[in-house]
C-alpha cells in the first residue's frame, strides 16, 4: 500500500509529528543545554509541525472510511514477530489533534511561567520527549507498541514531576507516580503477553476484530481485559492507585495542565477507547470498569471538597472526570467517553493553566490565601478559570455541559439504575467543589482589611519586566482554551457523526429520557447554589458542610487513608519485612554458611597441622596403624 | 625337621612387631634406632625364608646388603643422634620440637 | 552446522592485540603513566574495531560458524585451537570489546601501579576474548580460568571495600566453579569416545546417553551457574563487585557475569540438550528466586555498588529464566539481556567510578544532591538506571521483553513474578536515584567539577550503545537469530 | 657395552669422586671468599655438563647386572630431569651461606651422590637395586639435612627425617620380603608377570602395600608424610628445594615403575590408593593453609600434590603413567621457581615466614612475578605448566571413570588456592612495616627467573611436545621391550 502518493504524504506528515520532537529532545540533551532560548526554539519549533501535520492529517482525513495502517517489522526473533508502525483512524486523528494543540499552548505558556529556571532547557528537553512519546502512543499500531510509549509518557512525568530536584516532596512525587503507574502497567504488561501467548498478534485492528477472538475462551479474554485495565487504572490514576496524581501536583503547573490533566492521565481512558471492542467482549470486565469508575470518581470528589490547594482540587477532580470517561465507556458509551476527553482536555488544561497564572504570579497554592492576596484582579485568568469552572460543572452552554449529558445517557442505558444515580451524584459534588473555589477566589474574605498585593516590593524591576512579558504567553494560551471551552460544546453532533462513524461499535445511545437532559444541570446547579450559600453570598463564613464533620472530612483530607495504607505496605511489608528478611538471610544464612564453611577449612587446619607436630613416635604408630587399617580393609 | 616357611614368616612378622613396638614406645633416641635395626633383621629372616623355600638365591643376596645397609644406617644414625646429644643433652624424642 | 573460514584470522588478531598490549605495557618503565594509559587505549581501541568489524561483517543470512580458524594443539586429546563465532558469541565479543574500551578510559585517573594495572586487566579481558570465540571445551575451560585469576590482584590491590575479603570470597567461589566445570568437561570427553574436545564434533544430537546428559547438565550449570551469580551462589557477586575497582567492577559485572551464562548456554545447554530440558524447571525456580531475591535485598542496600551488585544479581535472574525456557524467544531474549545488562551495568560502575573518584564516598545517606554539582555525570547514571528499570527505548526493554514472554508461555507463574518484580526494581531503582542525586545540593561536594567531555567519553559509547540497541534492537537479534533457530529446530523431542 | 648407556651414572660417579677428593684437600681454615666461589663454578658446570650427558644418552637402551638395572627411554627421560634438577638447585647455592663453609665440599659430594642414587633409582629394576639406590639417596638426605649452620633446626630435621625414613625403610623392607617370598622372584618384569594371579593373597597384599610404602615415603603420601615439613623447615633452603624437587621426581618414577609392573588386577589396591590419594590431598592442603614459615607450607602442599600424582598412578593406564611423568616435570619446574625465590630472598639462609614477603612486588618485580606464576602453576590455574599436568591426569581418571575423584581432587585444588593467594597476597599487597631496600638480583638470578616464568607458561600452553615425550617414555613400562 505504499506505493500510492497518498499514503506515502500520510506517512511523511505523521513520521514528521512524532519523530521531530525526539529529534528536538535529544539535540536539547545533548547539545543546546547551555542556551535556553534555543532549546525553547527548537522544542516549541518542533512541536508547531506535529499540530501542523495533526491537523493536516486530521482535514485530509475528515471522512476516513477505514482505518489505514502502516507497518513495518521491528523484531523478528523466531516464533515472535514484532510489527511496529501508524494505525490511523478517527479516533487517533482526534487523539493526537488534542495532543499536539495542548502541548503547542502548554510550551508556549512554559515560556511565560518557566522563565528565569535555571532548567529551562531541561524542561524543554522533557516536554519535547513527552510530545514525542505521547503522539507515538496515539498513533501506535499495535499493542506492544503502546505499551513502550506509555512506558516513555511514564518516564517524562517521572522526569517532569521531579522536574525541580532539589526539592525533596517533589522527588518523592516524581518516584511515587512512577511507581504506582509501574504497578498498573505490570498488570497492563502481564495481560499483554498473556494475550500474545494466545492470540499471537498484539496488533490494535486485529484484536479490535471480534472475528480474530472468537476462538478465544471468555474467562480468558475476562482476565486479559482486567489485567489490561490494569494499566489504564495506574495511568489514568483510578481506585486503588489513584494517589499519584495529586502528589505529582508537586511539578511545575504547565506540566501539570499538560501531563496530569490534559493528555497523559487521559492516555489511560485513550486505550480504553482504542480497545472499546475488545473490552466490550467481556460483559464481567465491563462491570468492573464501571464500578471502579464510579469508585475512583465518587472518591476523588470527596477529596477534592476539602482541598485548600488549587492545584490538589484540579487534580482530584482530574481523578473523578476521568472516572466519568471510563463509567462512560464500561456502560458502553463510546462516544460520551471520548467526547468528554476532549471536552475535558481542553477545560482542565484551561483551569491548570489559570491557575498556574496565579501561583506564579502569588507563589503560593492554597486558595484563600490567593483570594486575599487580591488574585480576581488578574482579569484574564479569572474570566478564564470561571469559564473553566463552569465547564467543569456542566453548566450549558460550555462543552462540559454536553459530554456530561452524554456520559448520563449512556449510564441511564444501564439495567442498574444506581450507576445513573451515582454518576448524578458526581455531578452535583463536581459543580460543587469547582465553584467552592471560584467564589472563594472570586470573594474574599480577609481576616483583616482587604491586603495589598503583596511581595510587590520583593520583585526586582527586572523580575517585574519578565513577570510582564511571561504574563502575555501565559494569557494567549487561556484565551484560546476559553474559546473552545465556550464553543466546542455545539459540535457534538458533528462530532458524534466523526467518532462514531470511526468505531465498528458505536453503543447504547439514543432512547434518552427526556428528564434525562434536566436532571443533571439541575443537580450542577445545585451543587453551585450550595457552593454559593457556603462560600459566596455576603456574610458566608466560607466553611463546608464537610468542614462541619471533622471526621468526614479528616477522611476526605487523608484521601480516605488509601496513602496512608500503600506507605505502611511498602514500609512495613516490603521494607521491613521481606526485604529485609532477605537481606538477613544473604547476610546470616548464605554468606553465614559459606563463611562458616571456610572457617571450618581453617579451623580444620589448624587442628590437622597441629597433629603434625607431635612427638616423632606418634608419626611411626600413625603409619602402623594406617596400614593395619588398609589391611584390615582388605579383609572387609 | 623342616619348619614350613609360613611359620618362618610367622616368626618374621613376630619380630618384626617386636621391633616396631620397640620403636614406637621407648621414648630414647637409640632404642628407637634399635628397635629399626630389628625390624630390619626381621625382614632379613623372611629373605631368608623366602630364599630357602623357593631355592632362590636372591634372597640370600639381600640379606647381605640389609646387613650392610644396616650398618651405614647405624652410622650415620648414631652420628646424628650423639651430634644432637652434644647440644642439647637429651636422648628423649619429646625434646626434640622446635619445628612445627 | 555450516562453517565459513576466515580469510584472515581476525579473531585470533583480536586476541594477539590482547597479549602484544600486555606485553607491550609490561616493558614499559612503571613511572610512564600517560603512555601506558595511551598504549592500552590504543590496544583496546584495536580489540573493540576488530570485534565491530567482526560483528558487522558475520553473514546475517548465511548463520552458523563464522570466522573459523582450526589449529590442532594436542592431537593425542583431540584437542585444537579452534576459533569461531556464531549468533550466541558474537554479541558477547562485542560486548567485551566495548567494555573493555570504556573500562580502560575509565580508570584513566588511576595512578597508583598503574602498570601492573593495565597488564593485568590486559590478561583478564584475552581470557574473556578467547572464552568467547573459542570452540574447543579445553580452551574455553583455559580462557575461563585466564579471566579469572587476575581478578583476585585486581581487586585486592586496587579495590576499596573490605577488598581482600571480597577478592578472596570471589576467586574462591569463582574457582569452586571451575571445580565443577573442568570434571564435567572431561567427562563429556570421556562419554563421546571420540577422543575430541571439539564443540563442533560433541554437538550432535544422541551423542550422550540421557543419563550422561543430565549428571554432565548438573555440574555444568552449577559450576557456569557461580559465575552467572544464581540464587543461592550469588553473594560473592555483589562483595566482588563493591570492593572492586571501577574499571573492573565493569568488566565482572558486564562481562564475567555473562561468562557464566555464556557458559550455561555455550556448554551445558548446546551439548546436554536432553539434560537441559529436564533440569529446565528447576533451573527456572532458581531463576525466579533470583529475579525478586535481588530486587528485594537491593532495596535495603546503602552502599552504591551493593545496590548495582543487587540489581545484576535480579538482572542475571531474568537471563537464567530466558535460558531455562527451551524456546527460541527465551534464548533470544537471554542472550539480548546478557548484552544489554553487560552495557547497563558498565554505564553504572563507570558513573559510579567517577562520582567515588571525587567525593571518595559511595554510600548513600552521604552523598545527594549530586544532579546540581555535576549533572551529566548523573544523568548517565540515572539513564543506566532506567535501563535497569526496564523502560522502553533503552536496550533491557527488549531482552526483558522476550524472556517474559517466553517464561508466560512455559512458566506463567514464573513470569508473573518476574514481571511484578519490576515494580520492586523500579521503586529501588528510583530511590536510589533520589538520594544520590536529588535533592538539596550538598555542600560538602560544592565546587567539583562535572565530568569533562574526554572523561565522559567511556560513559557517551555506553549510553549510545544503549540507546541505539533500545531503538534498533534488530541489530542484535539479527545475529542471536542465526544461532538460535537452528539450535532449537535441531533439539531432540 | 656403550659406554654412553651408563654414561650419566659414570659421570655422576665421578663428579661425586671429584668433590670426595676435594674434601680431603680442603684446607681446615676457614677460606676466603674465592675458594668458595670455586667450588661453586665448578659444581654448576659439573651440573651443566652432566645435563648433556643424561641429553646425550637419552635414546640410550640396555641392560646391566644380569637386568637388574634397565637403561630405557623411560629412565633416562627421568635422568634428564633429575640433572635438570641438580642443575637448578646447584645454581642457587651461589651464596650458600647456611653450610658451613668448611663443609661446602662434602654439601656437594652429598648432592652429586644423591643424584647418583637418585638417577640409580629410576633404572632399577630389582627390588634389590631399588633397595640399594633408595638408601643410598636417603642417607645422602638424611645428612644433607643435618648439615645447616642453624643446628637446631638441622639436627631435629635430621632426626625426624632419619627415624621416619629408616622406620619406612624397614616396613618397605618386609613388604620386599613379602613378595619375593610369595612371587618367587625380585625382578620387577618378571613379578609383573605372576603378580595378577597371586594378586588376592594376603600376603602378597601385604607386601605389595608395604613395599608401596617405603617408595610413598620419598613421595610424602599420607601417612609417611609426617618428616616432610620438619625436614623442610629444618633444611637449608637449598637442600629443602632439592627435597622437593629432585627426590621427588624420582620418587613418582619408581612408584611408577613398581605399580606398571605390580598392579593390575587388584580392586582393593586402586580403593587404598583412592584412599591414600584422597586423605594425602585434603590434610596436606588443610594443613598448610594456616602454616606461617614458606618451607612448612610448601612441604605440606608437596603432600596434596602426591595425592594428585596418586590419582594419575592408580588409574593403572599409559594414559595415567603419562600424566604422572609430565606432572613429575611440573613440579620440578613449579617448586624450583619458589625455592628460588625463597633463597633470593633470605640471602643469610634464614627461614622465610610468608609475612616477610611483604613489598617484594616492589623490591624486585620479576622475583614476585616469579613467585605469581610458579604459585599459580602449583594451584593449577592455566595457562600454565600445572594445569596442563593436572588436566592430563583428570582426562586419565575420568576416562576410567573416576569422576567423584577427580570432583574431590578439584575441591582440594580451590582449597589450595586459598594459601596461595595468601602467599600472593603477601608478596603483592602487604607493606613491610619498615621500607626494606630493592633486592639486588644478579643478572643471571634474572635470566633464570625469566626462564622459569616463560617456561611455565610456555609447557603449559604449548604441552604437546613434552606430552608425546611422555607418553614415549612410558612405553618401555609396557613391554615396550
Amino acid at each position: 500500500m505504499a506505493g500510492s502518493p497518498a499514503y506515502a504524504v500520510d506517512l511523511t506528515a505523521m513520521i514528521a509529528a512524532t519523530m521531530l520532537p525526539f529529534v528536538s529532545f535529544l539535540t536539547i540533551l545533548i547539545a543546546t543545554r547551555g542556551r535556553p532560548r534555543l532549546s525553547a526554539g527548537l522544542s516549541i519549533g518542533s512541536v508547531t509541525i506535529s499540530l501542523a501535520c495533526s491537523i493536516a492529517l486530521l482535514a485530509l482525513h475528515f471522512h476516513l472510511a477505514a482505518p489505514i495502517e502502516f507497518s513495518t517489522r521491528l523484531l523478528a526473533s523466531g516464533g515472535l514477530d514484532i510489527p511496529f508502525g501508524f494505525l490511523l483512524d478517527r479516533l487517533n486523528l482526534l487523539m493526537i489533534a488534542i495532543v499536539s494543540a495542548i502541548c503547542f499552548l502548554v510550551q508556549v505558556y512554559s515560556l511565560g511561567y518557566m522563565a528565569g529556571d535555571p532548567g529551562f532547557s531541561r524542561y524543554y528537553g522533557f516536554m519535547s520527549l513527552f510530545t514525542w512519546a505521547m503522539m507515538s502512543l496515539a498513533l501506535s499500531a499495535s499493542l506492544l507498541q503502546l505499551y513502550f510509549f506509555w512506558e516513555l509518557v511514564g518516564l517524562s512525568s517521572y522526569l517532569l514531576i521531579g522536574f525541580w530536584y532539589e526539592k525533596f516532596s517533589a522527588t518523592q512525587a516524581g518516584k511515587k507516580a512512577f511507581v504506582m503507574t509501574r504497578a498498573g502497567d505490570a498488570a497492563f504488561f502481564i495481560g499483554l503477553l498473556l494475550l500474545f501467548v494466545h492470540t499471537g498478534d498484539l496488533s490494535i485492528a486485529h484484536l479490535d476484530s471480534r472475528s480474530a477472538l472468537s476462538g478465544v475462551s471468555p474467562s480468558f479474554l475476562t482476565l486479559s481485559a482486567l489485567l489490561i485495565f490494569g494499566g489504564i487504572v495506574g495511568k489514568s490514576a483510578q481506585f486503588p492507585l489513584m494517589t499519584w496524581l495529586p502528589d505529582a501536583m508537586e511539578g511545575p503547573t504547565p506540566v501539570s495542565a499538560l501531563l496530569h490533566s490534559a493528555t497523559m492521565v487521559a492516555a489511560g481512558v485513550y486505550l480504553f477507547a482504542r480497545l472499546f471492542p475488545f473490552f466490550s467482549m467481556s460483559s464481567v470486565a465491563m462491570t468492573v470498569f464501571l464500578a471502579i469508575g464510579t469508585i475512583s470518581m465518587l472518591l476523588a470528589s470527596t477529596m477534592a471538597i476539602v482541598s485548600r490547594d488549587i492545584k490538589k482540587v484540579w487534580a482530584y477532580s482530574t481523578i473523578s472526570q476521568l472516572g466519568f470517561m471510563i463509567m462512560a465507556l464500561g456502560a458502553g458509551g463510546y462516544f460520551a467517553g471520548v467526547f468528554h476527553l476532549t471536552t475535558h482536555a481542553g477545560f482542565k488544561a484551561l483551569l491548570f493553566l489559570c491557575s498556574g497564572v496565579f501561583i506564579h504570579r502569588y507563589e503560593t497554592n492554597d486558595i484563600y490565601e490567593l483570594s486575599r492576596f487580591g488574585a480576581r484582579r488578574m482579569v484574564i485568568p479569572t474570566v478564564s478559570i470561571v469559564l473553566g469552572a463552569a465547564a467543569l460543572s456542566g453548566l450549558p452552554p460550555l462543552s462540559g455541559y454536553f459530554s456530561k449529558e452524554a456520559i448520563m445517557g449512556s449510564l441511564a442505558a444501564m439495567h442498574n439504575p444506581l450507576w445513573l444515580a451515582a454518576g448524578l451524584a458526581g455531578v452535583f459534588l463536581t459543580a460543587y467543589y469547582s465553584f467552592r473555589v471560584i467564589f472563594i477566589l472570586l470573594f474574599p474574605r480577609a481576616e483583616g482589611a482587604a491586603s495589598p498585593p503583596p511581595q510587590e516590593a520583593g520583585i526586582t524591576a527586572g523580575g517585574h519586566a519578565a513577570h510582564e512579558s511571561g504574563y502575555r504567553a501565559m494569557a494567549w494560551p487561556l484565551i484560546i482554551l476559553s474559546a473552545v471551552s465556550v464553543i466546542f460544546g455545539f459540535f457534538k453532533t458533528s462530532f458524534k457523526d466523526f467518532i462514531g462513524g470511526g468505531a465498528a461499535a458505536g453503543g447504547a445511545a439514543g432512547m434518552e429520557p427526556s428528564w434525562l437532559h434536566i436532571a443533571p444541570l439541575a443537580l450542577a446547579l445545585a451543587g453551585v447554589g450550595l457552593a454559593w450559600v457556603e462560600f459566596g453570598r455576603k456574610g458566608a463564613k466560607q466553611i463546608g458542610f464537610v468542614d462541619r464533620m471533622p471526621v468526614l472530612s479528616r477522611l476526605f483530607a487523608e484521601r480516605w487513608y488509601i496513602d496512608r495504607f500503600y506507605g505502611l505496605v511498602v514500609e512495613f511489608v516490603i521494607d521491613r519485612g521481606i526485604s529485609r528478611l532477605c537481606s538477613q538471610n544473604d547476610r546470616k544464612v548464605i554468606d553465614g554458611s559459606i563463611d562458616g564453611i571456610c572457617e571450618g577449612t581453617v579451623e580444620s587446619g589448624w587442628v590437622v597441622a597441629f597433629l603434625q607436630t607431635g612427638m616423632i613416635q606418634y608419626r611411626l604408630l600413625a603409619i602402623l596403624g594406617v596400614l593395619a587399617l588398609l589391611l584390615l580393609c582388605f579383609y572387609f | 625337621m623342616i619348619a614350613p616357611f609360613s611359620h618362618v614368616l610367622v616368626v618374621a612378622g613376630i619380630l618384626f612387631a617386636l621391633g616396631a613396638f620397640c620403636a614406637v614406645t621407648r621414648r630414647n633416641l637409640i632404642m628407637i634406632v634399635l628397635g629399626i635395626e630389628i625390624m630390619l633383621n626381621a625382614a632379613a629372616i623372611a629373605f631368608v625364608g623366602g630364599s630357602l623355600h623357593l631355592d632362590n638365591l636372591d634372597g640370600q643376596t639381600f640379606v647381605l646388603f640389609i646387613l650392610a645397609v644396616a650398618a651405614t644406617e647405624v652410622s650415620v644414625g648414631l652420628a646424628i643422634i650423639v651430634y644432637a646429644f652434644r647440644r642439647t643433652g637429651s636422648f628423649d624424642p619429646a625434646d626434640f620440637n622446635l619445628l612445627r | 552446522m555450516h562453517m565459513e573460514p576466515a580469510t584472515f584470522p581476525f579473531l585470533s588478531a583480536i586476541l594477539l592485540s590482547c597479549v602484544v598490549g600486555m606485553l607491550t605495557i609490561m616493558v614499559i618503565p612503571e613511572e610512564r603513566h600517560v603512555l601506558i594509559k595511551q598504549v592500552s587505549i590504543f590496544f583496546s581501541g584495536v580489540c573493540l574495531l576488530l570485534t565491530l568489524y567482526v560483528f558487522f561483517a558475520f553473514n546475517r543470512s548465511l548463520g552458523g560458524l563464522q570466522f573459523v580458524e582450526q589449529v590442532s594443539w594436542i592431537p593425542t586429546l583431540g584437542i585444537s585451537y579452534f576459533n569461531a563465532v556464531d549468533g550466541f558469541s558474537l554479541p558477547n565479543l562485542l560486548l567485551t570489546g566495548i567494555v573493555f574500551f570504556t573500562g580502560v578510559l575509565t580508570m584513566w585517573e588511576l595512578n597508583t601501579r598503574v602498570k601492573e594495572y593495565f597488564a593485568l586487566y590486559f590478561l583478564l579481558v584475552t581470557g574473556v576474548f578467547g572464552l568467547f570465540m573459542s570452540m574447543d571445551l579445553f580452551f574455553i575451560f583455559v580462557w575461563y580460568d585466564v579471566s579469572l585469576f587476575p581478578m583476585y590482584l585486581l581487586i585486592a590491590i586496587w579495590g576499596t571495600t573490605r577488598k581482600e575479603y571480597g577478592a578472596m570470597k570471589l576467586t574462591l567461589y569463582l574457582l569452586a566453579g571451575s571445580a565443577l566445570i573442568l570434571p564435567a568437561i572431561i567427562f563429556l570427553w570421556a562419554k563421546s569416545g571420540l577422543n575430541t574436545f571439539s564443540f563442533v564434533s560433541l554437538m550432535h544430537p544422541g551423542m550422550f546417553s540421557p543419563a550422561d546428559q543430565k549428571f554432565a547438565f548438573l555440574l555444568l550449570f552449577l559450576g557456569f551457574g557461580i559465575l552467572a551469580a544464581v540464587w543461592p551462589m550469588h553473594t560473592w557477586s555483589p562483595d566482588g563487585h563493591v570492593a572492586a575497582p571501577h574499571g573492573v567492577s565493569m568488566v565482572h559485572a558486564g562481562v564475567l557475569m555473562k561468562i557464566g551464562s555464556f557458559g550455561v548456554l555455550r556448554v551445558a545447554i548446546m551439548l546436554c540438550p536432553l539434560g537441559w530440558i529436564y533440569w529446565a524447571k528447576s533451573m527456572a525456580v532458581l531463576a525466579v528466586i533470583g529475579i525478586i531475591y535481588g530486587a528485594l535485598v537491593g532495596l535495603r542496600q546503602t552502599d552504591l555498588k551493593y545496590v548495582i551488585g543487587y540489581s545484576s544479581v535480579s538482572h542475571m535472574g531474568v537471563v537464567g529464566l530466558g535460558l531455562s525456557t527451551v524456546t527460541v524467544a527465551g534464548l533470544n531474549g537471554a542472550v539480548f539481556q546478557m548484552f544489554a545488562h553487560g552495557i547497563m551495568t558498565a554505564l553504572l560502575f563507570s558513573s559510579v567510578g567517577y562520582i567515588y573518584d571525587r567525593t571518595h564516598t559511595k554510600l548513600i545517606p552521604e552523598l545527594g544532591g549530586l544532579s546540581r554539582i555535576m549533572p551529566v555525570a548523573s544523568a548517565f547514571f540515572i539513564l543506566a538506571a532506567l535501563a535497569g528499570v526496564g523502560l522502553p527505548g533503552l536496550a533491557n526493554f527488549w531482552g526483558e521483553l522476550l524472556v517474559f514472554l517466553a517464561a508466560f508461555k512455559v512458566y506463567p507463574l514464573f513470569g508473573v513474578i518476574g514481571v511484578v518484580t519490576l515494580v520492586i526494581t523500579a521503586l529501588f531503582m528510583l530511590r536510589v536515584v533520589q538520594k544520590t542525586f536529588y535533592g538539596p545540593a550538598n555542600a560538602r561536594f560544592a565546587g567539583l567539577p562535572d565530568v569533562s567531555p574526554w572523561l565522559g567519553t567511556p560513559r557517551i559509547i555506553l549510553a549510545a550503545v544503549l540507546l541505539i540497541l533500545g531503538l534498533y534492537p534488530s541489530l542484535l537479534f539479527n545475529v542471536i537469530r542465526t544461532a538460535s533457530v537452528p539450535f532449537m529446530n535441531g533439539l531432540p523431542r | 657395552m656403550n659406554w654412553i648407556t651408563e654414561g650419566p651414572e659414570i659421570f655422576y660417579f665421578g663428579a661425586s669422586l671429584w668433590f670426595l677428593l676435594l674434601t680431603f684437600a680442603a684446607p681446615q681454615k676457614p677460606v676466603s671468599n674465592g675458594g668458595r666461589r670455586r667450588e661453586y663454578l665448578s659444581a654448576i658446570l659439573l651440573a651443566s655438563v652432566g645435563i648433556l650427558v643424561c641429553l646425550a644418552s637419552v635414546r640410550a637402551e640396555g641392560w646391566l647386572f644380569i637386568r637388574a638395572y634397565s637403561v630405557d627411554l623411560f629412565s633416562q627421560v627421568f635422568k634428564t630431569l633429575l640433572s635438570l634438577g641438580l642443575f637448578l638447585i646447584v645454581s642457587l647455592c651461589g651464596s650458600i651461606s647456611d653450610i658451613d663453609e668448611r663443609r661446602h665440599n662434602e654439601f656437594y659430594f652429598l648432592l652429586f651422590s644423591c643424584t647418583l642414587a637418585l638417577m640409580l633409582l629410576v633404572s632399577a629394576d630389582h627390588l634389590l637395586s631399588i633397595y640399594l639406590s633408595l638408601e643410598l639417596s636417603s642417607y645422602s638426605l638424611y645428612i644433607l639435612v643435618a648439615l645447616r649452620k642453624r643446628r637446631a633446626l638441622g639436627l631435629e630435621a635430621g632426626i625426624k627425617y632419619f627415624l621416619t625414613g629408616s622406620f619406612a625403610a624397614a616396613v618397605m623392607l618386609f613388604g620386599m620380603a613379602l613378595l619375593y617370598s610369595s612371587c618367587g622372584t625380585a625382578y620387577l618384569p618378571d613379578m609383573a608377570k605372576v603378580l595378577p594371579g597371586l594378586i588376592s593373597r594376603p600376603t602378597v597384599i601385604m607386601g605389595l602395600l608395604f613395599t608401596l610404602g617405603g617408595f610413598f615415603f620419598k613421595l610424602a603420601v599420607f601417612p609417611f608424610h609426617s618428616w616432610a615439613p620438619d625436614a623442610y623447615q629444618g633444611a637449608s633452603n637449598q637442600v629443602a628445594g632439592y627435597i622437593a624437587t629432585a627426590s621427588k621426581v624420582a620418587a613418582i618414577a619408581v612408584v611408577l615403575r613398581v605399580l606398571a609392573s605390580a598392579g593390575h588386577g587388584s580392586a582393593y589396591l586402586v580403593h587404598v590408593l583412592v584412599i591414600l590419594s584422597v586423605v594425602s590431598m585434603t590434610l596436606g592442603n588443610l594443613a598448610a593453609i594456616v602454616q606461617k614459615d614458606l618451607k612448612r607450607l610448601l612441604a605440606f602442599s608437596t603432600t596434596a600434590h602426591s595425592g594428585y600424582v596418586l590419582i594419575a598412578l592408580l588409574v593403572l593406564d599409559p594414559a595415567g603413567y603419562s600424566a604422572a611423568i609430565f606432572y613429575a616435570l611440573a613440579l620440578l619446574v613449579m617448586k624450583f621457581t619458589v625455592f628460588m625465590v625463597i633463597v633470593e630472598l633470605a640471602p643469610d639462609g634464614r627461614n622465610l615466614q610468608i609475612e616477610e614477603l611483604a613489598g617484594l612486588h616492589k623490591r624486585s618485580p620479576i622475583m614476585a612475578l616469579a613467585l605469581l606464576v610458579a604459585l599459580f602453576s602449583l594451584a593449577g590455574i592455566p595457562p600454565t605448566v600445572g594445569f596442563t599436568g593436572k588436566f592430563l591426569i583428570f582426562t586419565a581418571a575420568i576416562q576410567k571413570g573416576y569422576v567423584a575423584l577427580v570432583i574431590i581432587a578439584m575441591i582440594n585444588v580451590v582449597i589450595s588456592l586459598y594459601y596461595y593467594l595468601l602467599v600472593i597476597k603477601a608478596a603483592y599487597l602487604l607493606e613491610p612495616a619498615e621500607a626494606l631496600p630493592p633486592l639486588l638480583v644478579s643478572f643471571p638470578k634474572k635470566l633464570l627467573a625469566g626462564f622459569s616464568i616463560v617456561g611455565i607458561v610456555v609447557a603449559g600452553f604449548f604441552p604437546y611436545w613434552l606430552i608425546q615425550i611422555a607418553n614415549a617414555a612410558v612405553l618401555p613400562l609396557f613391554g615396550g621391550r
